[in-house]
């Protein structure tokens, strides 16, 4: 199986910049800017499979690396050098901003760490769907005094459909397997036979229950699998075409 | 713990999760890997612990063949203040629910809301109509000609929207919608790099 | 039975009917008729109960300010076994970065964001809209309005927090720390604890 992926997926610059630290096993406080910014224009061109606008903030950080490292190059004494320069102080470590920087952003990173793991810890404990209070009694519908915005219609879907995650009981998948594969493998080539042998990808996944999607999937697959089509895709981020495949491919 | 002692938290943990539905001794002998007999023990050790406790407001009960858990009969009387007390929060999720699944999905009819949530909406459906923020918006084309719900312009007012189109989407790319999509993302990827022998780099 | 007896099955029998939607403890106080120090009371009640009897497969957990009734951690993996698709995929170290910045330093906009990540996160940051952790908190003062964004309660929820006064603190970092980052520190952390002595119940 070959993959296109990037060398490594960081985060941004400073995820970068922190990886290097931690790997060159340098100290935080006193950064080697010439190894450092050596290490990581290295590894920029390394990345090169990065889309334009995310290099373009990896090269303002190259930039700003560059930039303190020339300024602690420079000698204390030729202060004439420093004329167009007045933000420059020499009781200041050119590095103090970056070195800021990065200790909040590690901030930030390890917090997501200790978040996720307590999502896991919390994803341990299941519930259940509200009953049907039905057998009670008619609901009392009353109004409700809090507006109400789209967040919160976001937020009952997601909630929804979380617990239909959590839910479903074996029971239920095998009762539901109403289309079968072979079904639907016919179905598909009926579908590409109406179009002249070929069809969009994603057209043929705008209706249905999950099940019959991931039906489709599955038959599609086997379809390809049988090498009785082909699915291509023109470059990246096109539409993806399924077609007949023809004997001489 | 040993197996054993665990086999009635079990029980009770996967009686809880399914709800309504219950699960039946068979369900649950295949569920828990155990004998029918042992099943049946747990069973007895649950019942006995929920009469026990005074504390204890539901119950394990056999219905149709299939154990579930309910609330004690002591507590019906309670029970229907949630129904009609001043707006728990319970009460508007159910219909927010319900609104969500129009707004996202319209026209849809009541059967696939209820498919969705895995309870049924009528209540919520009346409620919403009532409340003038969904209509019906035609019939659908199956043999049941059943009801296409969608929603009306005061929902659009209600909620701050321009139309339709200001509805924040709800999936993103890099995050599918539900786990089974993404899963199916992730073996068509695979898939189809398989068959494209590495030309394709799907994103 | 008197009623003070009665009221802890009263209140297991409430969060059994709710389910996942839970109850906080102003529901519980006004769907009693009770004071908030006896609700709590039987609560605590609950909740020992629970941890002591080891047959019991559930337990009672405060997320996001209401009360649910959850099952034990040690039956998660028998329940995975129950659920066809038991585990959401994982979110994204991007969605997660973003997160916690959100998380902590509410109300924040996306170009402070931006500039502690180095990086732009609107991608992120829609996920996080549409997956229903994070929404618009109002408009910042300055010419730009922009948005502001802050944890929703589901997020509490997904991430097992009672409130957003749980979150963990950010660490420190203790060796060797130059005084003008100490100065920094010092005066995030000022900040932050003015933000969060008012917006502490965001709802």
């Amino acid at each position: 199986m070959t993959y296109q992926v990037k060398l490594e997926a960081f985060e941004g610059p400073l995820d970068l910049l922190l990886h290097l630290i931690n790997r060159l096993e340098i100290d935080i406080y006193d950064i080697p800017m010439a190894e450092l910014t050596a290490q990581y224009i290295e590894h920029l061109q390394a990345m090169r499979v990065l889309q334009l606008d995310e290099l373009s903030e990896y090269l303002v950080l190259a930039a700003t690396l560059i930039e303190i490292k020339s300024k602690m190059l420079l000698p204390v004494h030729e202060g004439e050098d420093f004329d167009d320069d007045f933000d420059f102080d020499m009781d200041d470590d050119p590095r103090d901003e970056l070195v800021a920087r990065l200790i909040e952003y590690k901030k930030y990173k390890e917090a997501a760490i200790s978040l996720k793991e307590s999502a896991d810890e919390r994803s341990g404990h299941f519930t259940k769907p509200p009953e049907d209070l039905t057998e009670f009694g008619e609901i009392v519908a009353s109004e409700s005094d809090e507006s109400l915005n789209v967040f919160d219609l976001i937020g009952a879907f997601q909630k929804m459909l979380n617990r239909k995650r959590l839910k479903a009981p074996m029971t239920a998948s095998i009762s539901r397997t109403e289309v079968s594969i072979s079904e639907k493998m016919d179905e598909i080539m009926a579908i590409l036979e109406k179009g002249g042998g070929k069809c969009d990808f994603y057209s043929l996944f705008e209706k249905g229950e999950t099940t019959d999607l991931v039906v489709t999937f599955l038959s599609l697959l086997e379809l390809m699998k049988r090498r009785d089509i082909i699915v291509s895709q023109a470059g990246n981020f096109d539409d993806l075409t399924v077609a007949y495949r023809r004997e001489d491919e | 713990m040993k197996f054993k002692d665990r086999l009635p938290g079990m029980i009770e943990s996967f009686l809880f999760i399914v709800g309504d539905e219950g699960l039946t001794i068979k369900q649950l002998t295949s569920l828990t890997e155990c004998k029918e007999s042992e099943v049946g023990k747990a069973i007895d050790l649950l019942q006995m612990s929920y009469e026990e406790r005074k504390e204890s407001g539901i119950m394990l009960k056999q219905f149709g063949g299939a154990y579930r858990l309910v609330t004690k009969a002591d507590f019906a009387e309670d029970i229907k203040r949630l129904l009609e007390n001043p707006s728990p929060k319970s009460m508007t999720q159910a219909s927010l629910e319900v609104l969500a699944i129009i707004a996202y999905r319209q026209p849809v009819t009541r059967v696939e809301i209820d498919d969705l949530r895995g309870v049924k909406s009528e209540g919520p459906i009346n409620t919403l109509i009532a409340k003038g923020l969904i209509m019906e918006k035609g019939r659908s084309e199956g043999s049941g000609r059943a009801i296409l719900f969608g929603t009306t312009d005061l929902f659009l007012d209600r909620f701050g929207l321009a139309s339709l189109n200001g509805l924040p989407p709800l999936s993103q790319e890099e995050e599918g919608e539900t786990v089974e999509t993404d899963l199916f993302m992730t073996k068509f990827q695979e898939a189809f790099a398989m068959e494209n022998d590495g030309g394709g780099n799907i994103s």
